[in-house]
């Protein structure tokens, strides 16, 4: 394992492993997501409380997970990039924010809609809602301090600082929902006393998890090439500077 | 003991300078009372209403006071060379984000923390819930002021900051703001406060745990 | 024998967005000994010292002190610089001597020494003046005053002539003279020639 | 006309600078949204409640986030030797104060007007009074700006500023907030919001005519 | 006659918060013509340029330009001064460049002159990094370089050698001398030997 990382850990490496390795990821990613909009759309059955917009569920949840997933490895990365000052783990943290910041997008816009009919409000202030809000704007935050700098490596570590800083939002939406009165229902996928909802729902579910999970592999790595591109243009051309 | 000693030396020349007037903290003090006076001139005198909104105007302007003083907290120090100065006197980093916390604390913190019950009064909270609301502002305040050391310190790596810091910091301040004002709505609608306060309890030791660690890194950024 | 050098530094590189500062360089600082660096603008001295200070992180190389990889700016248990860079950390709201004061505290600096040290730079008389009504060679003789009392043993000072007038200058380099002969040593960045024996010169290029 | 093409390349300079990043007045807009969400996450989530507050809310905002991005409205400029530069440069200081408030009227004010139909959505105002509430914050951000100025450049003649500006500033301010917010309040109320904003249109002009010649003043006398 | 001046200095004098800086100064600056001040630390030169750009009001005595009453920092319809003082209004976060063409518009400066200059000080590889990076005698050979580009007829400079190395030194004798010739006029302040011919010393004490 940590051989596999040391291996990929040199830029150029990764490079010709991103550009190699991407095109599967996006393959397995459409397959599983069709798979699971049909089987989300057509073969699975409607609430008994909520009707058909329960089939909201199988966007709004995938991509609520990713969100705090993507969140996640970002602060993985970012302890790597602070403590043993690793430029991978940098480029792959600036490359997910953006990622994150779209699922968290989804989730708020696909929950926004799901709670008109269920709850009769587009939004309310509860702890669940705002701090998923509050994951939006620090994604967001995260993607302006690493474009504030001149120096990107200066950019990215101040980034994973604001990261690391970040992630005591992770455990409070997790849990948000037990602690507090929210409107949001609790846990019933992931949590410790096993699943709770209907295998014909469950499906479905994993289906667009798996997709939405390699969606996020997918464009990581379009993203890290686009990135070492880049880094590499501009080290061509400070060095055409130095010529001069 | 000796680094105790140094801590303190560090704590009295900050507090020294509010008091000469150099740095501006002695003023936030006065924009907390200024802001307060904003909601009722703002929303209307409806006694009711203010009755209502209390807790979560004197939170806010809490919030406002700290992030209008933390944006400067430690940049005009790093400007002028002074924080290379100690820090290569033997006086580690964290050691120095602690000391200005606290001094931060001590000139901003605090007098919002003394002065509540008295505005509790002027902006028309019941005065028999004045307790929760310094007791909130009590825990809540040091977190602010720890919360907001990372951005600060981070806006002198930017070169820049005013808003840019306040923003970054902005976020991560709500749930202090939350916390803290939902405790004081809680209690005064009966369901008790209590289970907001533990919570802002649990937010101190550990911003008191990652912020001087997360501020030091963000500083040494700005010198690379 | 490495353990010797207060400092040592091999094949020293630094890169620094990406760009090329300086590569492989070689030397080593010992007591009594002073080193002034040169070069053109650009050529990386203020970078160097720096490096040397820890404040910026090295590409390549190796730069110990006493033999071991300490960086000063991270922690030391005593001051193990006194330094003097562009920026003089002088508070121009407070009072000179509340300026000298605080430092004086800091580095727990014995009251002989500090009257010394007044005494060479002559400044009593701005004792009681705001910092801020300095004049720009009178805020440099400032911090070299501090510079000076501080119980570091090694001095690095870049560019610390800037400002000053004929007679100041004579001043610092009465005061570097006096460190080197007390076992001191000095490293400094500079565009001017120093009249102070046994210096070695290092050129950046 | 002459002067027209310099007020427009000074005005040109700032903007640029916004888009660059190095002045934050960009993120003011961001923090503007922010402050105006704290209002509901503060005074609980009562939507008659908000409804009734809005109004005040998003000044309140408003004000807030000129506030921040104010304090440095001349700062930077003053302490790296800029103006000293261009007032050498046969342009009179008080076109230079009209041009760095029109640039940050036009950064700061012009998306917070914009914005404000959206958000009134968000806070739970009433849609039907977006114009008034639109229309109060295109009279009123100018003059905030306008009023702001002065402070701003006093806190460079003093030395530092932050909090020291905004206390200064804050008072001032006061009346626009009054007048901006009142209107919103009188119109839902249905006595008509419409002489507030006789009133908030005669602050205009007079803050442009008088806060030119005092902010230049102020700058003078900060190299004195 | 008087009139003939572009400065004139009668019985100048300056005290600030009380403090007596400089008494009963009296000088004449014409076309042509340079004026170096010397004098120690304190003795007051960075006040005395200050007073002639009109950022200090003088305490009494007079003070004419073109044998009038102007302050330059109020108001004039052209520049009157280039200046270059301790401040390099050097914005870090623009490139080079961008800093220099905000002057080059606001002066309208011809095409000509500013690539002249920029060969003069060879600045080319300098254009596209950002500001921030640049070495502390980059940014001063940056100041000068926009100094030698502003259309004013008089350059006021205050130390205007400090951080530069041998070479940049040379340079900026060089445009100091081209500046004289072309008819401009020059003060400037100063603790360095500058080897100018026809030049005016004119010392405070
Ligand atoms: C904008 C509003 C909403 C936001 C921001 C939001 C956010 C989230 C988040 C972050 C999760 C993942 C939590 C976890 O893994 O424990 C989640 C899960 C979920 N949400 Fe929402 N949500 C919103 C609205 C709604 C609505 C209206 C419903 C339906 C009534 C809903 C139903 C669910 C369900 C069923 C789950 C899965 C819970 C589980 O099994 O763990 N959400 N939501
Ligand atoms: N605001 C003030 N109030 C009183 N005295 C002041 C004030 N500002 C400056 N001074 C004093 O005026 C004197 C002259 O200052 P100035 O900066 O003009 O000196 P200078 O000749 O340029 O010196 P240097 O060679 O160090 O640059 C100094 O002694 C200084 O202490
Ligand atoms: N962040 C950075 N990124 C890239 N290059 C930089 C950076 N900072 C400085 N440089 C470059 O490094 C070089 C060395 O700078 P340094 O300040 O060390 O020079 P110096 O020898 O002290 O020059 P001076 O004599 O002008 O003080 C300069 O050419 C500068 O442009
Ligand atoms: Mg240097
Ligand atoms: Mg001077």
């Amino acid at each position: 394992m940590s051989n596999i990382f040391n291996f990929l850990a040199n830029p150029s490496r990764f490079r010709i492993f991103a550009k190699s390795a991407y095109p599967y990821l996006l393959m397995i990613m459409i397959i599983f997501i069709i798979m699971g909009l049909w089987y989300g759309l057509f073969n699975s059955p409607p609430d008994y409380q909520q009707g058909e917009t329960v089939r909201i569920m199988y966007v709004h949840v995938p991509a609520a997970w990713m969100a705090l997933m993507v969140y996640s490895s970002m602060t993985i990365m970012s302890l790597f990039s602070l403590v043993w000052r690793h430029p991978l783990a940098d480029t792959l943290s600036k490359s997910s924010a953006p990622i994150g910041a779209v699922f968290t997008l989804i989730a708020l816009v696909t929950g926004s809609i799901w709670g008109k009919p269920t709850w009769g409000t587009w939004w309310v202030w509860d702890a669940r809602l705002t701090s998923v809000f509050i994951l939006f704007l620090i994604y967001m935050g995260h993607i302006a301090l690493v474009r504030a700098f001149e120096d990107e490596f200066k950019g990215a570590r101040a980034a994973a600082i604001l990261t690391l800083f970040g992630a005591f939002n992770l455990p409070i939406i997790k849990f948000s929902v037990d602690w507090w009165n929210t409107l949001h229902q609790p846990a019933s996928v992931i949590k410790l006393d096993g699943p709770s909802i209907h295998v014909d729902m469950m499906i479905p579910l994993i289906l667009m998890a798996v997709g939405f999970l390699f969606f996020y592999f997918a464009f990581l790595l379009i993203n890290v090439q686009t990135e070492l591109n880049q880094r590499k243009l501009k080290k061509l051309f400070i060095k055409n500077l130095n010529l001069n | 003991m000796i680094k105790m000693r140094l801590f303190f030396k560090l704590v009295n020349r900050d507090i020294y300078l509010v008091i000469k007037g150099a740095s501006d903290a002695g003023a936030a003090i006065l924009f907390y009372l200024l802001a307060i006076i904003m909601f009722p001139l703002s929303s209307g005198t409806d006694s009711s209403l203010l009755t209502t909104i209390a807790g979560g105007a004197i939170w806010m302007a809490a919030l406002f006071a700290s992030l209008l003083s933390l944006d400067r907290l430690f940049r005009s120090d790093f400007e002028d060379g002074y924080l290379e100065q100690i820090v290569l006197s033997g006086v580690s980093m964290e050691l120095i984000v602690l000391s200005k916390c606290f001094a931060h604390w001590l000139t901003n913190g605090l007098p919002i923390v003394l002065l509540s019950p008295i505005l509790s009064l002027i902006i028309g909270l019941d005065f028999q819930y004045w307790w929760i609301l310094a007791l909130t502002l009590l825990l809540g305040t040091p977190s602010l002021t720890l919360i907001g050391a990372t951005p600060a310190a981070l806006s002198c790596a930017i070169g820049k900051g005013g808003v840019l810091t306040a923003l970054v910091l902005l976020p991560l301040m709500l749930p202090v703001l939350i916390l803290g004002s939902g405790a004081i709505t809680a209690e005064i609608s009966g369901l008790g406060g209590i289970g907001h306060i533990y919570a802002l309890s649990a937010i101190l030791p550990i911003s008191l745990l990652i912020s001087p660690f997360l501020a030091s890194k963000s500083i040494r950024l700005g010198w690379e | 024998m490495m353990n010797k050098h207060i400092i040592y530094a091999e094949d020293l590189t630094l890169e620094r967005s990406g760009r090329n500062i300086f590569s492989a360089l070689n030397f080593s600082l010992d007591s009594s000994e002073s080193i002034i660096i040169t070069g053109k603008n650009g050529s990386g001295k203020t970078s160097l010292l720096r490096c040397i200070a820890g404040f910026y992180p090295i590409t390549s190389g190796k730069l110990l002190w006493y033999g071991e990889q300490i960086l000063p700016a991270y922690y030391s248990e005593k001051p193990l610089i006194s330094w003097l860079g562009y920026f003089d950390a002088i508070k121009g709201s407070l009072t000179v001597k509340e300026n000298l004061n605080f430092f004086r505290e800091i580095w727990s600096v014995d009251k002989k020494i500090f009257m010394e040290s007044l005494e060479i730079f002559s400044f009593d008389k701005f004792l009681d003046y705001p910092a801020s009504w300095l004049s720009a060679g009178e805020k440099r003789r400032l911090s070299l005053l501090r510079l000076s009392f501080c119980p570091a043993k090694v001095w690095i000072m870049d560019e610390p002539s800037i400002y000053l007038d004929k007679e100041n200058r004579n001043i610092l380099i009465k005061i570097i003279k006096k460190h080197v002969n007390a076992g001191g040593a000095i490293i400094c960045a500079t565009h001017e020639k120093f009249d102070i024996p046994n210096v070695k010169e290092y050129s950046l290029s």
